[in-house]
């Protein structure tokens, strides 16, 4: 029994931080808001080189053959940095079951009906029918449904069947693991806002003073605080589990992965309502970088499944 | 206890309502927190002035109707239930007008009241500052006395002021006595915004509307007939602003009641096909508790209006009935964006750009972090420290 | 339009409260907590004399003609003493259907299947195929189901259906509204306990020191407070609602009764929950007061309908 | 990453599961917060020492197996699923027996180890006074120095101790320099309450069983021998029992793991017949969030293991896992009553003890209010003043 990651998966973790620290710091992101793909410049390539857009891909297909266990930190180091790409979409749905010469997949499967980033996608992959559906961008018909997110530009899509380029790359089974990454990447994510958005309250409560006092002294601000931070210290464990699940093909995997992507919907949710209300009305000005973060966590918290999907999927499973 | 309504109380809402009908307009209007929006939004409210509805609780001599309070709720419950557009010149009509009845001079209110309710004139809040957000006592913008000019000279800058980019006044707290200290010495200016020294710059709010606004004053001359009350009264005079702010006139029971009708429509239409699902059964009684929210809360506001009428003030209870609509307004939408699931995240919902201003609530007019404790000190008499 | 209770009708709430003030201390509720019946000594006979017991019924059978709006005041005021006895089922479930000269008539209808003080009563009001059935003592088979409040008698009964004494006091109708008599009764009298509960803890908050200062000075024990401050405000005038409903007959009457209900309901846990802690360990001794309160909101709080049977009754209407 | 057991282990876990199933008594025992329940729960105790299932984790010397925290894990896990009785004696194995291992002198050691293992001696807690609850640095109670007795004479009072009506020693904390404040000038006292000048007045908790005592010293002579660690060392040393009763010691994964599956089973079997509703839809999702809540506090667990068995110390974080388990303990009986409808008001619904005992989980060993300051201070770093 050992609850914890190796130095070499928190190595490569600390290694994508850096590059997104550099590559993705809060102006990138607001560019991202206003540019026309709703992306980066530089982040996508940056993590391609590093090998890491391909990483879950088998080492016999240019990937590194690594595991949702490897995955699930690099998602959750997106999440704090609020990458603006279809990192989870492509890297850890995508990747294991897409050639890596594909430069960006998206996809949209299960209960999630939105693709995201997909005017910019090379390809998505769709669920027809209990089958994964790799459908290339010619054979798309995209309908855009602008998200809270501007930075995440969603559509609604469907395909025209009758092209050739689209090809069935796995059956019922493939689909539910594929739906599993993406919750579980998308759930690691929400904790990386989380973090980010507590560590930034936490800052500003300490300098900002209000009554002769840093507002961080009163309870009322306390407590709020304290409860995001107990939320993150219950539900970084689920997510990690889920992951050590898939990744050894436990039969529970599915259900470990609902709980992860519930429970770090909430705290995500909890993170970023008590960072407005701590930051008050500069917290609610646009200008100010918090928005950016608190609608990423909107529109993730209800991609890959929202918190009663997941839960009702634990429901049926235990009761 | 009497719970209906007397014939002439229906006769004024069948009034209201057919003239709504009639009138609102068939397309919301864009948002009256851009540039465009508001123009279009003054349009509106100067129907409204023409047919008497702007101010319906006025004296008649300033476009009211004389109504009273039970009737004004009955005009603001059916203004809801017809959709009618927000009110961008609430912060006068709310805020400053209660004001200006009671403590200004005949002349300021035949200057300012009239001009007020046609939308002529457009009045935003300056009581924000960088550093006096929830502690409002904090504020630093100085009044200097100008004997020769007849007036006061207004320096310093406040912030967060709402629709401040397009609005023509502002009616805020300046510092008059420099020695004085927190609550005292404050005074309460009228101050047009085309007075030379000022500048006004607008910003985002969280939906990235330009609903923001910092004001900058350099050396404003302001004559004295601009100050409202007596000078160093600010705040008492200020306080009778925010007491309505907190209480019942900012935030009527229509307007959650309205949002309730449109929650319940949203659960019976309910429709797999565009992406939703089926009313989660774990989600019924979200829908319930959100009824039963806006139900209680009309029910205290008739109660409160019960008490007014007979005479009776409302003092810091004000803050129980900011808590509850404003965390209210909050659960509402939240219970709203639970139901849509997926299409949660779309900016064109019909959802989304409300529940971005119901987390407005719990923040302005007084944290709800301060009216807890008003609540708790002043309702509840614990202790202060 | 007036949302308010008349002089008269406030005066009679006061003349009650007074009684109770001298007749039912917290020393005779413990007292009963110990005796064989789990009762007081004086009060239903005092409560009797004053007229309240029989006050909702018509005045041609020996009552005072009032109404629900009158009896749902007095209902909050024996809550508020936290009144051991069968107030509720028999002033204001029997009383308008049984004749006066029955001493003491207990009930339990609908989703409420025990008797409370069924030990004591000298009949009992029960449900039969849709009917209202009036079962006296001698005909009832009674087995007790000990509550957490030990003042509170309460059975599980059935009845020996050949007997003689047993008759239909009424139908469907009759006893849909015995029914919303008593959940309306039982609403009012959490809404007295809440406010006993939060009246105490603000005394105790006020005089307890702990850290050299109030522990009512700290924001943690005010915002606990304000909120249970807050859940009454708005909770009350729910009550008073589905009292008027009642008493005109008004077609949602029933409705308003299970929105009244469930919020008051939610408060008064709320209130004892928020008691509790803010009294700590003194507030979880037996010989503190507090708990004699405390269970008396557990009994009542599922007691003539709990919080979820309300709330899907009004969904059923709305949705 | 490694989420199974090692073969040795799952024999342990074997073991331990055989001789429960054999050995816990088939009939629940009676309360042991009772004197009756009490005796016939050190009966059961002594059962478990001979077994030598008393002690665990403790040297074979005074009677454990030298348990690794991991089987220690297991063996918890499976005495909570085996339904066996709670430990009567914790306070002493949980709290005492950390400290004095660490600071104990080996003659302490010898002469109070065996005899807590086999429940020969029981201890109770000696920290809160009437004026030091949540503020325990408030301590009073004195401890004056007696040259010539060789020891220390106690005086004061301590309340809300744990089956201290039943216990046969009290560790506690007196203040040995009356000169010096606060958490200063206190020292750690083993006192055997049976010492001429001792008092216990045993008083009923919130489900009325005599549980608390008060206990009152009044010139009680303790040699020099029963002093716990330094001379007014008794903060320091206090607060390692604090941290473990704070930390995972106290609350052992298997507890919560063992609570919901008794929820799971009550919500298949509920039976309308028994005046029980069926499961209504709208408390599905508080039974799962039940489950995760106890298989979350499961892994957090499992990670602060692999922490420490990695040599590292767990700090304030002890305070996030107290914060959870009590209010998780709260949540999952509030589940469990809210399924039982009308039902949850009897006293023999299998819930409503555990709903009591659960409701003392977030004031004792430092109120949640306590817990969240040091989680705000202490692990995000905010400002104290």
């Amino acid at each position: 029994m050992r609850f914890a990651f190796t130095d070499d998966q928190l190595a490569f973790r600390d290694a994508v931080a850096d590059l997104l620290e550099k590559e993705c710091p809060p102006d990138a992101v607001r560019a991202a808001w206003a540019n026309e793909s709703g992306r980066t410049d530089g982040c996508w390539d940056a993590l391609g080189e590093m090998g890491v857009l391909a990483a879950r891909a088998p080492e016999a297909a240019g990937g590194l053959g690594l595991t949702e266990l490897d995955l699930v930190l690099l998602a959750e180091a997106t999440g704090r940095f609020a990458l603006p790409e279809p990192f989870v979409e492509h890297a850890m749905v995508a990747a294991p079951v897409v050639p890596s010469s594909w430069r960006t997949v998206s996809a949209a499967l299960g209960p999630s009906p939105l693709v995201p980033c997909a005017d910019s996608a090379d390809a998505v992959l769709l669920e027809d029918d209990e089958r994964l559906l790799f459908v290339p961008r010619a054979a798309l018909v995209l309908e855009s449904r602008p998200s809270v997110d501007h930075s995440r530009h969603a559509a609604a899509v469907d395909w025209d069947a009758g092209r050739a380029e689209i090809t069935e790359v796995g059956g019922p089974e493939e689909l539910a693991a594929g739906f599993d990454r993406g919750a579980l990447g998308t759930a690691a994510q929400l904790l990386g806002l989380a973090a980010a958005l507590l560590d930034t309250t936490v800052a500003y409560a300490t300098e900002r003073r209000q009554f002769g006092v840093p507002i961080g002294s009163q309870q009322a601000i306390k407590h709020k605080l304290a409860d995001v931070r107990m939320g993150l210290e219950f539900a970084r464990p689920l997510a990690y589990r889920a992951a050590y699940s898939l990744t050894h093909g436990e039969p529970d995997a599915s259900v470990h992965v609902s709980m992860a992507k519930a429970r770090a919907g909430d705290v995500a949710m909890l993170a970023a309502r008590h960072a407005l209300q701590c930051h008050g009305a500069i917290g609610y000005s646009f200008e100010y970088d918090l928005q950016l973060w608190m609608k990423r966590v909107w529109s993730l918290v209800v991609t890959w499944g929202d918190g009663a999907w997941h839960r009702e999927r634990v429901a049926r499973a235990i009761l | 206890m009497d719970l209906t309504w007397t014939a002439e109380q229906e006769r004024f809402r069948a009034e209201a309502r057919e003239w709504l009908a009639a009138n609102v307009p068939g397309q919301p209007l864009p948002s009256g927190d851009t540039r465009e929006g508001f123009a279009l939004h003054l349009e509106w409210e100067r129907r409204l002035f023409d047919a008497r509805w702007a101010v319906v609780s006025w004296p008649e001599a300033y476009g009211g109707r004389e109504a009273s309070l039970w009737e004004w709720l009955v005009f603001e419950e059916e203004y809801y239930r017809a959709g009618a557009p927000q009110r961008v010149t609430q912060n006068g009509i709310f805020l400053l007008a209660p004001t200006l009845f009671e403590f200004g001079t005949p002349a300021q209110q035949d200057r300012f009241l009239p001009a007020m309710a046609s939308g002529e004139q457009t009045w935003c809040q300056g009581w924000s500052e960088p550093d006096a957000g929830s502690d409002l006592a904090a504020i630093a913008s100085k009044a200097i006395r100008d004997e020769a000019a007849g007036g006061w000279r207004l320096n310093g800058q406040k912030t967060w002021t709402t629709r401040g980019a397009f609005c023509t006044h502002l009616f805020g707290l300046f510092r008059t006595d420099p020695e004085a200290q927190r609550h005292h010495g404050l005074t309460y200016f009228l101050v047009p915004l085309d007075s030379p020294g000022v500048t006004v710059r607008g910003f985002g709010r969280l939906d990235g509307d330009e609903g923001f606004a910092e004001v900058f004053f350099d050396d404003v001359l302001v004559p004295d007939d601009l100050v409202l009350g007596g000078v160093d009264e600010g705040w008492r005079v200020a306080m009778a602003t925010t007491g309505s702010e907190r209480g019942l006139t900012l935030r009527s029971p229509g307007r959650f009641l309205a949002t309730v009708r449109r929650l319940l429509d949203l659960a019976r239409e309910m429709d797999p096909a565009d992406g939703l699902a089926a009313v989660d059964p774990a989600l019924r009684h979200d829908i319930v508790d959100a009824y039963i929210d806006a139900d209680a809360y009309q029910l205290q506001t008739l109660g409160t209006v019960t008490r007014i009428s007979d005479g009776e003030t409302v003092g810091a209870e004000s803050s129980l009935t900011k808590l509850f609509w404003s965390d209210m307004d909050v659960r509402l939408h939240e219970a709203a964006l639970r139901l849509l699931g997926p299409a949660a995240q779309l900016e064109d919902n019909g959802w989304t750009k409300g529940y971005q201003f119901a987390l407005s609530g719990p923040i302005y007019a007084g944290t709800n972090e301060i009216q807890r404790n008003v609540v708790a000190e002043r309702v509840l008499g614990l202790p202060r420290k």
